[in-house]
């Protein structure tokens, strides 16, 4: 057992600390603008689209890919420890875990050759950047109940239906979309996945407001889209098999990174009258910290085992269920604790507030939502890492447009 | 024995109801949460036309004189529907305060006012993040004069008199009475998490007040029958987020069945309903023990509110929860909930607040009576 | 809204006390030994039996009873006001809440006349304490799944099988008893409801011995049990629809009483010290004991408002499971809680421990389980109160000897 | 990086579960358990044999050498098997007390004899009921003869040697170590929870004792390393639980169905498994720690103790749940996993002095280095 890089990752992380060193003045020379607050989400785009040309041109910009399509093929933990690295001095790099993380694996996994040839390279450049097409108002848990329909015309598709909570398709250039093709099939059996072009006549993008107040989400709805038969990925049907690769990758992508706020929580209490000291001194506050804490760690140190299954040349399993399942009821009843410790003044918000409580009381309600609800983790967690027994199926030899639907 | 409340008091129930389910659609709510409105005034005016900002105000002073079992009644149906209105400020904290410590005089001068809803009133207490013990109070009162800064201070731009807690001369925390159009105030509104119920801060500089009474006692007993009150709003708002829980439920299906069949989501349900049954009790043993004025009142005052509080966080983030993505959406209902919970368990000093005096009621009750144990 | 008895009530209880007050006295010198934990189960019978003969004397001992058969048709509340009085000088009466509160009113709704006249007088002159022969290894939570047989043969049926968690079983004189008669129809349909004298040939009762050590509950083992025709309840395959009836009946029996331990858990944290003072002193401590109070007093208030729905002769729905749901899991994080206040002190256990934790710390393990899980009362409340839809059953049409049983 | 257990360290798991497989099934334990037996005297030997009592003695005391990671992988199997034997007040304290903190001719004479299970010692700090500070530490040593009442005292009946917290004639606490068969020694056995761990009281008067040690920090250095060894030992256990939880699930069935095919199992039992990874993942950082003697050593130490805590109290009152009325019955194991759950959370001090020391611990960090967050 041991914390620290092995000699081999010790050095690789040197190469990648001193490449990233000696790009970043450069490139923020070159792109001015502080990254914060003011940066909109297309300047965003455009700022990480150009640090990803910058990656490319100096080697670091697809490591774990093939050869064959620019990649150097190192190790998932080298690419980690890069990640680590880049994280430090870039933080908008996290713009590509949809497009790297997500739509690369499956295109090389399912595409033809000439699919990948078509599409990999304007991804390595920084050409463009991707987003993911797939939750629909009436598929969520359920992703399979997908409703958007793709008709064959000639040698081209027409897509008709809505598409929800996708993140980053305003500033994005191509997507990947599942779609129903058939709907008197059995509903994992009738979809079909594809590659877009967001700039296709008929797709148009809106922005949701979510309960927070802000907008970090959209809807897209699609209008009688054409896209040609040469843009589907694998075969008529195949859909949800491909979805499936997509779906576990996200999970490797989205691991690591979360802020679980102990610090936060600790100078909210210090910083905050209670009774005749500070809330900090009161035995009670200190408990409930302490609670939050050993989760929190126990987090971090998960966290820890999974880079070291990483560094063995394994790949994480389900078990990352965990932590998002722990992270999103937690934080949320962390945050309303640290407005419970403001007190009366804990009602404030923005400006006025004080700590990052009030935000995070609103936002942590799409934690326990997004990328599966707590009710979807805790059944994949008993499900593929227990092996219990899968909930009765009602919908599962059913044609799809005979599956009750309540409508 | 009889634990339910009375045909007349169900009967303005039904009334309260179906005339807030008439003028206080989300839609109104919603029209103070996303504006620069500070609260609705149809509505507001609507509530002094209907009776009920003067339903527990004796008839000497113009009131209706009935008992405060029937604002508890009011209180739960303002709180299922999310009034955006300066009710609780006005009646359950100002005019509640008058008419416990005020003189004849203030009563004649001031109870008539606040009960036809022509003064809005609030209480100004918090003096910014946390909860000092009374002996930290910075608010001051010298020769009638007060210099203070309170914040948050709700309905405080809209309020025309505050019932402040300050320190006077004999250095005791006392309650005065200030009028806000007076010199020496300066207000400034504060972006909150709920704005439909809009927050204030309040600077004081020398301005005239006037006292109303002294002493932490008098201070607490306010509160507790405040408590009581807001408890009631909870009540009625948690009770309705239950209620959209079960029915979005019912009505959505996934993966071929109604989310509802699931056991996750009706355990979950289950357990809300659980929450929300002991707070209806509690509830109803407080508004007892504030109409007979009861030995119990501060106990059963601090058990409601906790009760009130735990349960309307509980039942309006569940319920955002089993609404899955569209309960994160703006759009959706869900959240005004969630916002008023945290609101009203904030308002007069959160759960930490009132479970030291539940323990600290049951360590006097002890000495004394037997508990409910 | 009035939480004190009306005038009539205030008469009724007043009579109530007086009759008590008069009888105990000489009662309790006819039967000397004191109640506790001296008196056996057996003696417990005993007087239990005795009591409920002197009140039958008396005119109290079947008070909600029709006067045909020696009742006096009083209402639930005021027969719930005798049961409060009488709880206060006569802790055994609870012994024939089986009796009483379950086998009487199946007998009144299901049995024959000729069936009434031959089982009701011994019953409400104390000569005969009944018990439930329902549980079985197999059938708890899913009570429908009975295997014990009963075979026709003549005018007789043979009863072969074991039942589970029989209360009183050891001290009973005649039971309650549901069985199968038909495996091969749907198993809510197969089943048969019975009485049946514990004394027969064929009925061996051993008592289980507890998680906690002690023996509460008891193991019936039937061979080869030969019951006549005349002692059927109902009519055969009615089974399930009677036994409803007396599961009805125990929610109301059951009820009220309960311990929430708010006064032990306050003389634990009073006289415990914790830092520089007492447990009681720590805000930790405080907040956790105010969390449990307000839950028990809403228990309470709860019970105060059905005794307000039995005043106005309602029946109490199935908002009971509430109270049972609350205080199952409450009152056993509240006996492990005070274990942590006692710190390492809290191992210790009976004459050695401080206070009721270590008891109740594996006691209420069993009011999790027992007359409902945890899970079937959520259940309950789900489906009977909010009227969400039944889980999916795939046994419901299926012959009882078809169902997968995994045996 | 390599967060895992070495192929050696695997290798000594497998020899451990399989050893204990054999010689430490659930009888074993009972036997111990429903009798007057104090300990099994036939495994305790046998973990003798297996060298595990010596693993971490350093060779010159007549130890096999090892690291403390090795006693981790045994706590864990020991705890998993719920062995009935006096290894953890030992081992984990009273040798890791005399290795830490004795004289050399202290480490001569005691580590041997206490490495190979000749000599059983233990720690003898509870004074009764509660967890008062150190100021009120009764203990007394006086000229170096032991005046106290001790209780309870895990394995303090079988015990040879006890190190005693007591405070010295210089007013400070500190450890003493005990021949208990010397004059002024009284012991009484008492009853308690998990009788397969047993427990008694020790009177000391005026006792013949020598120093080891002295100072707060020494003890709270000595606590913290037998913390996480502790948590091995829980961890251990609750994983067992959990595995008995999936399985029972797995082939009960009720309504036709295996019961693990309801979502109310389901959940409960993912629920479980997500406090048993967190507290997995603490142990091995605490591991890692303490075999480091990493600055981290106090935080990571009450951070495992406290998740282990936790982890095996849920998981193995949970499992019970999952077994329904069967759970309930002495026959089922599943009350084994509880009773020993609440006994490891209590020895050296429950979960709340350990919650405490992870914030303490948290504010010295934050003056300093950064944490976790």
């Amino acid at each position: 057992m041991d914390f620290n890089d092995t000699k081999e990752e010790a050095q690789f992380r040197q190469q990648a600390k001193q490449w990233l060193e000696e790009n970043i003045v450069q490139f923020k020379q070159e792109f001015p603008f502080e990254v914060g607050d003011n940066v909109t989400d297309s300047q965003a785009a455009e700022l990480a689209k150009a640090w990803q040309k910058r990656k490319f041109e100096g080697g670091w910009g697809c490591l774990t890919w093939p050869k064959a399509f620019g990649g150097r093929e190192v190790s998932i933990m080298e690419a980690t420890i890069f990640a680590q690295e880049e994280a430090k001095v870039m933080p908008l790099a996290g713009m590509y875990i949809i497009t790297s993380g997500m739509a690369v694996p499956t295109i090389m996994t399912h595409g033809t050759e000439e699919q990948c040839k078509q599409l990999l390279p304007s991804i390595a450049n920084g050409e463009r950047l991707w987003c993911q097409l797939f939750s629909e108002p009436a598929a969520g848990s359920d992703l399979a109940g997908i409703k958007t329909r793709a008709v064959k015309d000639g040698d081209d598709w027409i897509i008709n239906g809505q598409k929800v909570w996708t993140t980053l398709a305003h500033v994005s250039d191509w997507a990947i979309l599942v779609v129903r093709t058939d709907p008197t099939v059995a509903k994992h059996k009738g979809l079909t996945y594809f590659v877009i072009d967001m700039k296709s006549p008929g797709v148009e993008v809106r922005p949701i407001k979510q309960a927070s107040g802000e907008s970090e989400f959209n809807e897209v709805f699609l209008t009688d889209v054409r896209i040609p038969d040469s843009q589907r990925l694998d075969a008529v049907g195949n859909g949800w098999r491909v979805a499936m690769t997509t779906l576990m990758n996200e999970r490797v992508a989205v691991g690591g990174a979360f802020s679980d706020n102990v610090e936060e929580i600790l100078e909210v209490a210090r910083t905050t009258p209670l009774g005749q000291g500070r809330a900090i001194d009161d035995c009670g506050v200190r408990q409930s910290i302490a609670d939050w804490y050993v989760k929190a760690a126990g987090l971090k140190n998960i966290g820890l085992r999974q880079l070291s299954t990483l560094s063995k040349g394994g790949v994480p399993g389900p078990e990352a269920s965990v932590s998002k399942l722990v992270l999103g009821i937690g934080r949320q009843d962390l945050a309303a604790m640290s407005l419970d410790i403001l007190d009366m003044a804990g009602v404030l918000a923005e400006d006025d507030a004080m700590g990052w409580g009030s935000h995070d009381f609103f936002r942590t309600i799409g934690n326990r939502l997004e990328g599966g609800t707590d009710e979807i983790l805790r059944n994949i967690i008993s499900e593929r890492v227990l092996g219990l027994p899968a909930e009765i199926r009602v919908d599962k030899d059913v044609p799809f447009n005979q599956v009750p639907s309540g409508a | 024995m009889n634990f339910e409340f009375s045909d007349e008091q169900n009967m303005l129930r039904e009334q309260a109801r179906a005339y807030l389910a008439e003028h206080c659609s989300t839609e109104v709510v919603r029209k103070v949460l996303e504006s620069d409105l500070s609260f609705d005034t149809k509505l507001w005016q609507g509530t002094v036309e209907m009776g009920w900002t003067s339903a527990a105000t004796p008839e000497e002073y113009s009131g209706l004189g009935l008992s405060e079992m029937e604002l508890c009644v009011i209180a739960e149906e303002l709180g299922r529907s999310l009034a955006p209105i300066p009710f609780g400020s006005s009646i359950y904290l100002a005019a509640q305060a008058v008419l416990l410590a005020g003189s004849e005089a203030q009563k004649q001068q001031w109870l008539p006012r606040l009960s036809h809803g022509e003064t809005i009133g609030t209480l100004a207490l918090s003096e910014g993040a946390g909860s000092p013990s009374y002996d930290l109070l910075q608010a001051q009162v010298r020769n009638g004069k007060l210099t203070a800064k309170k914040t948050p201070v709700i309905d405080g731009m809209i309020a025309d008199m505050a019932i402040v807690v300050a320190r006077g001369d004999s250095g005791k925390p006392g309650l005065y009475l200030a009028d806000l159009s007076a010199a020496g105030v300066e207000r400034k509104l504060l972006s909150s998490i709920d704005e439909s119920r809009p927050q204030a801060e309040i600077i004081f500089t020398d301005t005239a007040v006037e006292l109303l009474g002294e002493g932490q006692a008098l201070i607490e007993q306010l509160l507790d029958r405040a408590a009581i009150l807001f408890a009631f709003e909870q009540l009625g708002g948690a009770q309705r987020a239950l209620e959209m829980a079960v029915q979005y439920a019912s009505e959505r299906f996934a993966f071929g069945r109604q989310i509802g069949s699931f056991q996750a989501i009706k355990h979950k349900l289950a357990d809300m309903f659980a929450t929300l049954e002991m707070c209806k009790a509690n509830c109803y043993y407080a508004a007892w023990a504030l109409t007979t004025s009861s030995d119990d009142l501060p106990l059963a005052a601090a058990t409601a509110r906790v009760s009130a509080s735990q349960a309307y966080y509980q039942c309006s983030k569940e319920n955002i929860q089993v609404h899955g993505g569209s309960g994160f959406t703006w759009e959706l209902d869900a959240h005004l909930y969630y916002r008023r919970a945290k609101v009203l368990s904030l308002v007069i000093g959160g759960e930490r607040r009132w479970k030291e005096r539940v323990v600290s009621q049951l360590e006097t009750a002890e000495a004394g009576a037997p508990t409910a144990a």
